[in-house]
């Protein structure tokens, strides 16, 4: 986890961009912590998106969800991801964490969030993150209905590098 | 090279550690295999064996990898099926 | 204001979409409150957007802002347009509150906030939500800088109706 | 109707307001007057003359107008400058 500015009360600028954090974890997503956080006094925008586990999938209602993860791979990947927002937006700052174990329906499984001195390049640095871990952040989904059953996931296939 | 062997990690993950009900297995190449080569190992005549190919990813040491890729001693592999994050 | 339900802990849903919050205020603003309050147990995605006072605008230094609003427009203005995103992407809350009064730099002066079953329409609503507001909400501000002078910034002249 | 008059309120905010001095102004109208006939008879003279014509809208009643809007007795008027909310 990069080391991050308390811009909104400091009297520092950040030098460069950082990665605010990147990792799963198995403790309560907080995005308002996460907000709080984020930005410095150069930023005029701050995004921030959570996912959260719906309570009806495909029609039925979903009771609990367990996330996987290769955990040490989904760290490295959500930093590379991360990283790239970086490089691809003029953005100051990136935050990313993701869930593992078991969620209850409305509890938050993924948080995202970017600074930036614009808006348009912080809601893209957040889809960018979003749109990229889908496609390839080890991390897999058991869903438990109503009924007791549970079911995996059908998820996106990792296109090889 | 030829003859010597080596044993590499190789994890599972959701849906295959269910299927192979383990969520790690030990396997011991010849040297100069590849990922391909290892795939099919364990793939063969295991649960995983009705998968579609084309829905394994594979990962060595933490990267996502072509099936051409050489492994080495020490390697971790990881099969990674489709994944559902988000 | 709408009425909101408590989404994530209670037991209910929406029977439909709403406006939670729409309105110019004189008190600071705080995203992690309206994050709090957003969602229904249907909705997997929410997004936050928090627009801030810059230290620093075309190259001066800024003290602070003055925001000044036409309030009881604006307030009609931020529920129309607050209202027309509802109609116009599938999510089921959105809020939007802008400060107004005097602003240090780093202060948040707006926040817009959607919460949706999906994430594409919960990001279009909220930006939709700030390029409308940009365009038609009669609020204006003055610029204070390190010097003492001060000046109104140049705004987008509305398009008549 | 011809003869009769009546006042509406004007509000003016930001720039506009610093200029005039004030942030409303009561201005008599007669009857049947529109919306940029309301505006011309306040620029007129006024410290708002230099201002390009384009760039004020107008509100009645606290809705965007045209200028061949038709005032009535009670109307709240503004002039609202280029906005710059956000």
């Amino acid at each position: 986890m990069a080391s991050t500015e308390r811009g909104r009360s400091g009297e520092e600028t950040l030098a460069s961009s950082s990665v605010v954090v990147a990792a799963v974890t198995d403790n309560p997503l907080v995005a308002a912590d996460l907000l709080e956080r984020l930005g410095t006094r150069e930023d005029g925008a701050a995004v921030v998106f959570e996912g959260r586990v719906r309570a009806r999938s495909s029609g039925r209602v979903v009771v609990r969800l367990h996330y996987e993860a290769y955990r040490e791979m989904a760290d490295e990947v959500l930093r590379e991801i991360a990283r790239e927002a970086l490089a691809l937006q003029p953005v100051t700052q990136v935050a990313v964490e993701h869930r593992v174990g078991t969620l209850e329906a409305g509890e938050v499984s993924l948080v995202v969030a970017a600074a930036a001195p614009h808006r348009d390049p912080a809601m893209a640095a957040v889809r960018y993150v979003i749109e990229q871990l889908k496609t390839r952040l080890p991390v897999w989904k058991k869903e438990e209905y109503e009924d007791g059953s549970a079911t995996w996931l059908d998820g996106l296939p990792v296109e090889q590098a | 090279m030829n003859g010597s062997e080596f044993p590499v990690r190789v994890l599972l993950f959701g849906h295959l550690r269910e299927l192979m009900g383990v969520s790690e297995l030990s396997v011991t190449l010849a040297s100069g295999s590849v990922v391909g080569e290892l795939v099919e190992r364990v793939v063969r005549d295991s649960p995983l064996e009705a998968l579609s190919s084309g829905m394994l990813a594979i990962s060595v040491n933490r990267r996502y990898v072509r099936s051409d890729h050489a492994l080495r001693p020490g390697d971790e592999v990881a099969l990674i099926p489709p994944v559902a994050g988000g």
